[in-house]
């Protein structure tokens, strides 16, 4: 069913593809080493490093179009190697990864240019960049890795990075319990992964891309329908997904810059990349993908409904990140041409969300850290290059076209069309209300913060733009908000057909046809857009209005928090102390009980030496009875 | 059964032997105590001296000689002690004797 | 090589670190800086002496190496005899890495005792010697030996110079000990009085039992290892001593010498018991189980950074038991790797909270809070060691719990995947003691701390910096030392007739 | 009837015993006739002398192996090892009693005769020489205890038995201070003996009626020939074993231990505890392994059920004495127990085991009876265990060296007493006696208790008010401790001359 997958190994300039982890990782080690001593230019050796990085991508990336099987395989040494099980530290640098090393890279560059501006008055700033460095390292060996190992050790290192950002501003208690938070519920995510690599080696004995993905045809079903699980649960919790999803939105306690890059742009999106990377996998098993696709549509519901509700400018954009990772997922979980087309969302959405996570802060840089949408309204007046990018992703993400998210989103829904049965209906038209309900949200978000009257109070807040070292980057990201769709549509499909598959040739056979399904998604869009700007373009209450369940309960997150606390966190709670009290009572109690017991047995026997000579001899005369008596017994047989 | 057979020592030996053994136990005056331990010495000398005769050699009359000389050796030491206590407590009842325990 | 490895190492090894504490001992009481560097050089010198011993191993060579024997107690043919596998080996390395460190990092943590400070730091090299005996022996009564030996200078180091509740807590850790150590006693006996009437390891795995005897024996060496260990339910010293001992003498405690009840397993109870082990092998899995899920429930619920720390230990040798009785090569393997990088990063753990219990004065956790602010560094130091105690790729432990779990899975799921779990629990664990120590709120009452506001001295950064690193390199070039660890762990699987299962696919293609 | 022939007597075989018979009534005569001044000297280098002398005639005759003085003494192996290990036992014990350092005249009383509490009483306890007859009735105890382990028929057996029991009895009471305790021992000791003794020539008279003989050899083969009554055979092992198990201080017959051990002297006691176990332990031996064989099949059980049941009524009572010298006396009721074991073993294992662990426990008890007498105030010793608290603070050598001695007790290796319970528990295990075994492991660890709450005392709490101070040693004591500590040392570090000595000298001569 599926070719053959083979590696060329690297040779040449390619063979220094490590350079591109190598760089940042080392910058980041030298940043954390020198202390103080690197305060004063510590920022722009982070922003230098990743950018040497992208140029080196670059160079990479074009010396790979030039190779005839677009893919190269590098081995530095030898990770782990114990009995069977054989593990390189080794690189693969194809199509896919290509990429995603230019997107993190790339916009990267550009988030760590921009977060020079933004943290230029914190006392961290050289610590900030160290973590940035180190989170762009591991997320470039996560998509560089070319076995599952690999891939593992990349993705627990974002992880730690993301902790570290998100928590970021330690000493404030939210921060630090956000950052726990996102740790720990991706640490679910990852045991699933983990559990996932086990299975690969117990069955196919190894965990490279290229064994398991040959040995995926000899495996039965139901194993690839485990593994594919196993490692849905990784990807679900990497990026925020139902039913991991809790964590993403707290994870905005971070610092801005990180939110754009990590937790919109690059890291929640690996769980696609793992989806996309292990393809071989999930094609092979049809009840796997109808997972796949399920749990995308089913976030990327939640996540619009519940940005409807939420008056945190970042809340709303972080739920807009959930949402439209379940885009992805439908996506990837659609299977066939639908691996691309989610690859290039994720491009795309690197762009726009990207930007409006950098516009989120450049606004809360103006507004004295602000975040309540509530209180802003006709900022477009001070910042006004902040308002046009902003209102550009905007565009962009709703997707009126010719912008990017037009030409990404809207081929996702047409392939959600395209299932079998009713389950095409199913997904199309969740894929279509998430489109309206996206369109109605960040409609609400833009008109909020830059049109209507104004909320603010100016003894508080003094709007005002951002440095040029801020809004550079979102003019760059701006244009590739508008841009990147159309640029990508075609050309970033077809060079991913090593990877993804060759399936241009395949008939679209969609329940409704492709033409309508277009019209309709622009039509619901329009519609969301136009019932937004009518409800918000008047301003809103300031205070947080009593409403019906629906609003409620999206306001709660849909109760996930609550159902977090109820089933897991308030039990666990109550276990811990429990199990505190049993091991001190109970187990410790039971051997220091047996101490008292000899002890106390000691103190009873002892009166038995009462000091009187007449009953020693009693004693005596009773053990000499009964000896005698033994031994007579042993001897007539009495005790036989 | 006459009263020549020396089944009948025996179980005088026996029985002299027990109210020894259980006089110690009841008695509270040391020399009476002591007394019942001698009794017990001339219980087992009986024996001897009868499984001399049942078993038709003289070892046992030679040891009840050894016996009664290490019984009187025995009461050279037991009086000399009881004495000292005595002196000082001015009883020779062995429960006084009570503050050695537990 | 016939020069190099005819070297006593071994012998000199174990009698150096005793001379020396002899010397530190009588050194006069009113010089303790004397002592203190009389005692850092020489187990430098040890280290160095170790150093050497590893590179003149030959991992591809015999399984025992560096083999001596003395006569000594002829009647009984036990004997003085010395030698290494690659898993011993690798634990003399980690003794002889870690007992400078501790000397450097308990450098004033017996200035404010009553007590003498010399004494202190002899104790701690008398700890080394018979550390390094416990893992050289190759005869089991010298094991035995050194093994019971092993607990009088470890008593009075947390009995003399340890904190709140060091009586019970030493008693405590004594009698456990030698609870364990008297079942092994009738043990060792048996396997002597039944196996040949010989102590000679080599010579004693010839030894044939009958089933119920061997089954005893496994058991009585079993208890003994399984509350050195300390494996559940025969943990509840561990806390009590963790907590109350001084923090370097903790962390050689944790870091060492519990390992000596997870090499003995691996270096007695499979290859002299093979029946018994395997028969026995799904209880001990399901104590390893319990210890993980257990201890980590424990340690989060745990207000005392010593006892939390301790209690993350039990769970990781849980990770080691179910690694040993998996019996395949990966997992153990990972489980020996797992005892050397436990050493180093939870030795490095207690270190850390050492310093910090040292500055505050309590180890309460609720006495932090939020000390980041002040002593950054030293935050730093212990985030990164509950990283690598949670295993984090990058950082050592992760190796080795990787290749346990993916070792275990081959031959049992179960018990795999719901020890994976616990990796999410030790996530909880690590990062919840690392929020309410460092993070949040900067508690008032740690500015009026004068101690709190000393960031990490010389002599501190010194300590963590060589831990710190080897974790790192381990984590990322794990390969020196399995291929060391390597062909030991397969003799023994052997030992214990068991063979790696084959991949699945490639099973049902046959 | 034949003409009388004397019986052929080899003088060298037993000369050992004459030396020391007649050194005592040299010792009697001298008292008679010396000026006081003169006594204790006269009569101390004579004793040593003596004891010296028989030591070397037992060396010379180590290889001797008959029977003499027809047939009533037996000098084989045991004999002479054992008579050995007595006169050195002796030597030490003879050494504290000998000290007058650490108290004016000496730990005797100078006159019994006067009254407790009186005026006359007051003077001696602070000024009058102590009385110089302890040394003849020491060594006539000694020499008793010579031909008690020689004795090859029971009448022999019985004198000697009479003959070092009544000097112990007197040896009892003489007390310095304390003398109301240690005329109550005396009594105690005196009554309960008599009533031993009684048992003991109850049961020579049945044994007799049985095989119409008491020599050893004739009983042996009565045993398997005679047609007589079996009542009377078994009636009389127990009786006769009775008598000894109460030298022995084995359960039930125990009883006077502790409040002998108490009231004594403690030199006394120290010899009490060393030679009367090692003679009482001799003669069960020659018993059981002689006359008796024959018989092992029915006594072993209970004899076996004592063995248990001292070893716990020994550990299970020693957890909670308050008094040290008590808590001694217990525990040296747990150590009858484990050579019991040895006994009980009933092969030549057995015997050379159990011969090394009544030297190997008789050289560490008298050390630790040696400290006890070190460790005094005002009125002496001061033998409550709360007085010891901090002791370690006060006076490091004494603590350590006690320490030590108490890990011996506790079995710890590197002491004599792990290499003796090894020895004696394998030899049972060897012989099928695997539940001695295991009671004896599990008592060691009830016992390591209270070892282990003398060594928090003295090292882990801190010195009270009334913390005694140890007195520095005379030259005797201190070589008797020295003596004590260091032969545990070396029995523990290099045991294999004593066992091969051991081994050689396990067979009896019937």
């Amino acid at each position: 069913m599926h070719e053959t997958v083979e590696y060329a190994a690297a040779d040449g300039f390619l063979s220094t593809v490590w350079l591109l982890v190598a760089i940042p990782l080392a910058s980041a080690a030298i940043l954390l080493l020198l202390g103080k001593r690197a305060d004063k230019w510590g920022h722009w050796l982070g922003v230098g490093s990743i950018a040497v990085s992208f140029v080196l991508g670059l160079a990479y990336f074009f010396q790979l179009r030039g190779l005839d099987n677009k893919s190269v395989e590098l081995t530095l040494f030898d990770y782990i190697q114990v009995g069977s099980l054989h593990v390189d530290f080794g690189l693969l640098f194809d199509p896919l990864s290509a990429v995603f090393v230019l997107l993190i890279t790339g916009v990267g560059s550009l988030i760590h240019l921009y977060a020079v501006g933004y943290m230029d008055h914190d006392p961290g700033r050289r610590k900030f960049f160290a973590y940035f460095n180190l989170f762009a390292a591991a997320m470039l060996l996560l998509v560089l890795g070319n076995n599952f190992v690999m891939l593992y050790f990349g993705w627990e290192g974002v992880g730690l990075a993301s902790y570290l950002l998100i928590a970021f501003w330690y000493e404030r208690p939210a921060a630090a319990t956000a950052g726990k938070k996102a740790f720990l519920m991706n640490r679910v995510g990852d045991a699933g992964f983990a559990i996932a690599i086990f299975l690969m080696f117990q069955q196919l004995g190894s965990v490279n891309y290229a064994d398991v993905f040959n040995g995926v045809g000899s495996l039965s079903s139901g194993v690839v329908l485990v593994m594919g699980l196993l490692l849905l649960l990784g990807a679900t919790g990497k990026s925020g997904q139902f039913p991991l999803q809790a964590w993403l939105p707290d994870a905005m306690e971070g610092p801005t810059p990180v939110s754009a890059l990590i937790h919109a742009a690059t890291m929640v999106t690996a769980g696609v990349y793992l989806i996309a990377r292990s393809n071989p996998i999930f094609s092979a098993n049809l009840t796997l993908q109808t997972v796949v696709v399920s749990v995308g549509a089913l976030t990327l519901l939640i996540g619009a409904i519940i940005g409807c509700a939420k008056d945190d400018i970042k809340r709303v954009l972080a739920w807009s990140t959930v949402s439209q990772i379940g885009y992805m997922f439908l996506g990837v979980g659609l299977g066939g041409g639908a691996y691309a087309l989610a690859i290039i969302h994720l491009l795309a959405h690197g762009f726009f969300k990207a930007g409006l996570f950098l516009g989120a802060g450049s606004v809360m840089h103006g507004m004295n850290d602000q975040t309540d949408i509530r209180r802003f309204g006709g900022l477009w007046r001070y910042m006004r290059v902040t308002w046009a990018t902003f209102g550009l992703a905007w565009l962009a993400i709703i997707g009126i076209p010719p912008l990017s998210g037009y030409f990404t989103k809207e081929p996702i829904i047409a392939a959600a069309f395209e299932r079998d049965g009713w389950t095409a209906w199913l997904f199309g038209m969740a894929a279509l209300l998430g489109a309206a309900i996206t369109a109605f949200y960040m409609t609400r978000l833009f008109v909020l913060t830059f049109h209507g009257p104004k909320r603010w109070t100016e003894d508080i807040e003094h709007p005002h733009e951002s440095p040029a070292i801020m809004t550079a980057p979102l003019v760059l990201l701006a244009v590739g908000s508008v841009a990147a769709g159309w640029l990508m549509s075609t050309s970033v499909v077809d060079w991913l057909t090593p990877v993804l598959g060759d399936h241009s040739g395949e008939e679209a056979h969609g329940v409704i046809s492709h033409g309508l399904i277009t019209a309709l998604s622009i039509v619901v869009t329009v519609l969301g857009a136009g019932l937004g700007y009518a409800l918000y373009r008047g301003g809103t209450a300031m205070q947080e209005q009593p409403a019906g369940p629906i609003v409620t309960a999206a306001r709660r997150n849909l109760y996930a928090d609550a159902f977090n606390e109820a089933v897991f966190e308030k039990p666990g709670i109550f276990l811990t102390r429990a199990l505190v009290f049993l091991d001190n009572r109970g187990i410790d109690g039971l051997v220091n009980g047996l101490a008292a017991a000899v002890g106390g047995g000691s103190s009873r026997l002892r009166r038995l030496q009462t000091g009187f000579v007449r009953s020693y001899a009693m004693s005596m005369l009773t053990g000499a009875l009964l000896v005698v008596a033994a031994f007579l017994a042993l001897q007539l047989g009495w005790l036989a | 059964m006459n009263a020549t057979n020396p089944e009948w020592y025996l179980i005088l030996a026996a029985v002299l032997f027990t109210i020894g053994a259980v006089g110690v136990l009841i008695r509270r005056n040391a020399i009476v105590l002591f007394m019942c331990i001698e009794l017990m010495l001339n219980a087992a000398n009986l024996a001897l001296v009868t499984f001399s005769r049942i078993n038709g050699n003289l070892d046992g009359q030679i040891m009840a000689f050894f016996v009664m000389v290490v019984a009187a050796a025995e009461v050279v030491v037991g009086l000399a002690i009881i004495m000292s206590i005595f002196r000082t407590r001015r009883s020779a009842s062995v429960d006084e004797a009570n503050l050695l325990k537990y | 090589m016939v020069g190099v490895s005819d070297f006593p190492f071994l012998s000199i090894l174990t009698g150096a670190p005793l001379v020396g504490a002899l010397v530190v001992a009588f050194l006069p009481r009113a010089k303790p800086e004397l002592a203190k560097r009389v005692a850092l050089i020489w187990s430098i010198a040890v280290a160095a002496l170790a150093v050497v011993m590893w590179i003149a191993y030959d991992a591809n060579g015999a399984r025992f190496q560096f083999r001596e024997s003395y006569t000594w107690i002829p009647a009984w043919d036990a004997r003085f005899t010395f030698a290494v596998d690659g898993i011993a080996l690798v634990m003399l390395l980690l003794i002889a890495v870690l007992v400078p460190l501790v000397i450097l990092a308990s450098w004033h943590d017996a200035d404010n005792t009553r007590r003498s400070v010399p004494v202190y730091f002899a104790l701690l090299l008398a700890l080394e010697s018979t550390m390094i005996g416990v893992f050289a022996a190759a005869d089991v009564f010298l094991f035995y030996v050194f093994f019971e030996i092993m607990l009088v200078p470890m008593y009075f180091l947390i009995g003399s110079y340890g904190g709140h509740q060091r009586q019970y807590a030493a008693v405590k850790f004594f009698l456990y000990s030698l609870v364990g150590g008297l079942f092994m006693l009738a043990a060792v006996i048996g396997l002597w009085a039944l196996g040949g009437k010989t102590f000679d390891w080599q010579n004693l795995l010839s030894a044939d039992f009958t089933t119920n005897t061997e089954r005893w024996l496994f058991l009585g060496f079993f208890v003994a290892f399984a509350i050195k260990a300390p494996f559940f339910p025969f943990h509840t010293w561990l806390p009590d001593a963790g907590g109350a001992a001084p923090a370097g003498s903790a962390a050689l405690l944790v870091g060492v010498l519990d390992k000596v009840g997870t090499f003995g397993i691996l270096r007695y109870c499979l290859p002299l018991f093979p029946e018994a082990s395997r028969w026995f092998a799904p209880y001990a899995l399901a104590l390893g189980l319990i210890g993980i899920i257990y201890a980590a429930l424990l340690a989060v619920g745990q207000n005392d950074l010593k006892r939390l720390v301790s209690y993350t230990s039990i769970a990781h040798f849980g990770f080691i038991g179910i690694g040993i009785f998996a019996f395949t090569t990966q997992a153990g393997t990972g489980a020996v790797l797992y005892m050397v990088n436990h050493g180093l990063a939870t030795g490095l753990l207690f270190l850390v909270v050492g310093m910090f219990v040292a500055r505050r004065g309590s180890a309460l956790v609720s006495d932090f809070g939020g000390a980041g602010k002040l002593v950054p560094l030293l935050a730093g130091v212990l985030f990164f060691a509950g990283l690598a105690s949670l295993a984090l790729p990058g950082t050592a432990p992760f190796v080795s719990e990787f290749l346990v779990l993916l070792g275990t899975f081959t031959v049992n799921k179960t018990v795999a995947v719901i020890a994976t779990a616990g990796i999410i629990l030790a996530a909880a664990y690590v990062l919840w003691m690392v929020q309410r120590t460092t993070q949040g709120t900067l508690n008032p009452a740690l500015t009026a701390v004068e101690g709190m506001r000393r960031d990490l001295t010389i002599r501190e950064k010194v300590v963590v910096a060589p831990l710190i690193l080897l974790i790192l390199l381990l984590g990322f070039y794990p390969k020196p030392v399995t291929d060391v660890i390597n062909p030991a762990v397969q003799a023994t699987m052997q030992d214990v007739d068991k063979t790696d299962p084959a991949p699945a696919v490639q099973e049902a293609s046959r | 009837m034949q003409d009388l022939q004397l019986p052929p007597i080899d003088y060298g075989a037993v000369a050992p015993m004459l030396i020391l018979f007649g050194v005592a009534c040299l010792g009697v005569f001298f008292e008679a006739v010396l000026p006081r001044a003169a006594r204790r000297s006269t009569q101390l280098v004579l004793a040593l002398l003596g004891l010296v002398a028989a030591f070397v005639v037992v060396v010379l005759e180590s290889d001797t192996r008959i029977l003499t003085a027809g047939g009533a003494v037996a000098i084989d192996g045991p004999t002479l090892f054992l008579q050995g290990s007595i006169i050195l036992l002796g030597l030490m014990a003879l050494l504290l009693v000998g000290d007058r350092s650490l108290e004016q005249g000496g730990a005797f009383v100078a006159q019994a005769a006067i009254t407790v509490g009186s005026d006359a009483d007051r003077r001696q306890a602070t000024r009058s020489q102590g009385a110089t007859e302890i040394y003849p009735l020491a060594i006539f105890a000694i020499a008793g205890m010579l031909l008690f382990v020689a004795a090859n028929d029971l009448l022999t057996m019985f004198v000697a038995l009479e003959v070092f029991s009544l000097p112990l009895y007197l040896l009892c009471a003489l007390a310095r201070r304390r003398r109301l305790l240690s005329q109550e021992a005396a009594l105690k000791y005196f009554l309960l003996g008599a009533y031993a003794s009684a048992f003991f020539l109850f049961g020579v008279a049945l044994v007799y009626g049985f095989a119409g003989s008491v020599q050893f050899g004739s009983i042996h083969d009565a045993v398997r020939e005679s047609t007589q009554s079996t009542v009377l055979l078994y009636g009389g092992i127990a009786l006769v074993a009775i008598g000894l198990l109460f030298k022995a201080a084995a359960a039930p017959f125990h009883v006077w231990t502790p409040d002998v051990y108490q009231g004594a002297p403690t030199p006394i006691t120290g010899l009490m505890a060393a030679c009367t176990k090692v003679a009482a332990f001799g003669a069960l031996l020659r018993v059981l392994y002689v006359a008796f064989d024959g018989a092992a099949w029915d006594y072993t059980p209970v004899l076996g059920v004592i063995a248990v049941l001292t070893m716990l009524v020994g550990a299970v009572l020693a957890v909670t004495q308050t008094d040290i010298k008590r808590l001694l006396a217990y525990s040296s009721i747990a150590n009858a127990g484990y050579v019991l074991v040895g006994v009980l073993a009933l092969s030549k294992d057995g015997l050379s085991s159990s011969m090394f662990y009544l030297v190997a426990y008789g050289f560490t008890v008298i050390a630790a009876f040696a400290v006890v007498t070190l460790v005094r105030d005002a009125d002496g010793e001061a033998t409550h265990l709360s007085r010891w608290a901090g002791l370690g603070r006060r006076s490091p050598l004494f603590a350590g060296l006690f320490t030590f001695i108490l890990l011996a007790f506790a079995g710890i290796p590197l002491t004599s007493g792990f290499i003796a319970k090894f020895a004696v528990f394998g030899a049972a295990l060897e012989s099928g006696e695997a539940w001695l075994v295991i009671f004896g492991v599990i008592t060691s660890m009830l016992l390591a208790f209270p070892y282990l709450r003398v060594v928090v005392m003295m090292w882990l709490s801190e010195p009270g008010e009334s913390t005694p101070a140890v007195s520095v040693p005379g030259g005797l004591t201190a070589a008797a401790l020295m003596i004590g500590v260091v032969a545990t040392l070396v029995l523990g570090v290099a045991p294999a001359p004593l066992l091969d000595l051991t081994t050689s000298a396990a067979e009896f001569v019937r």
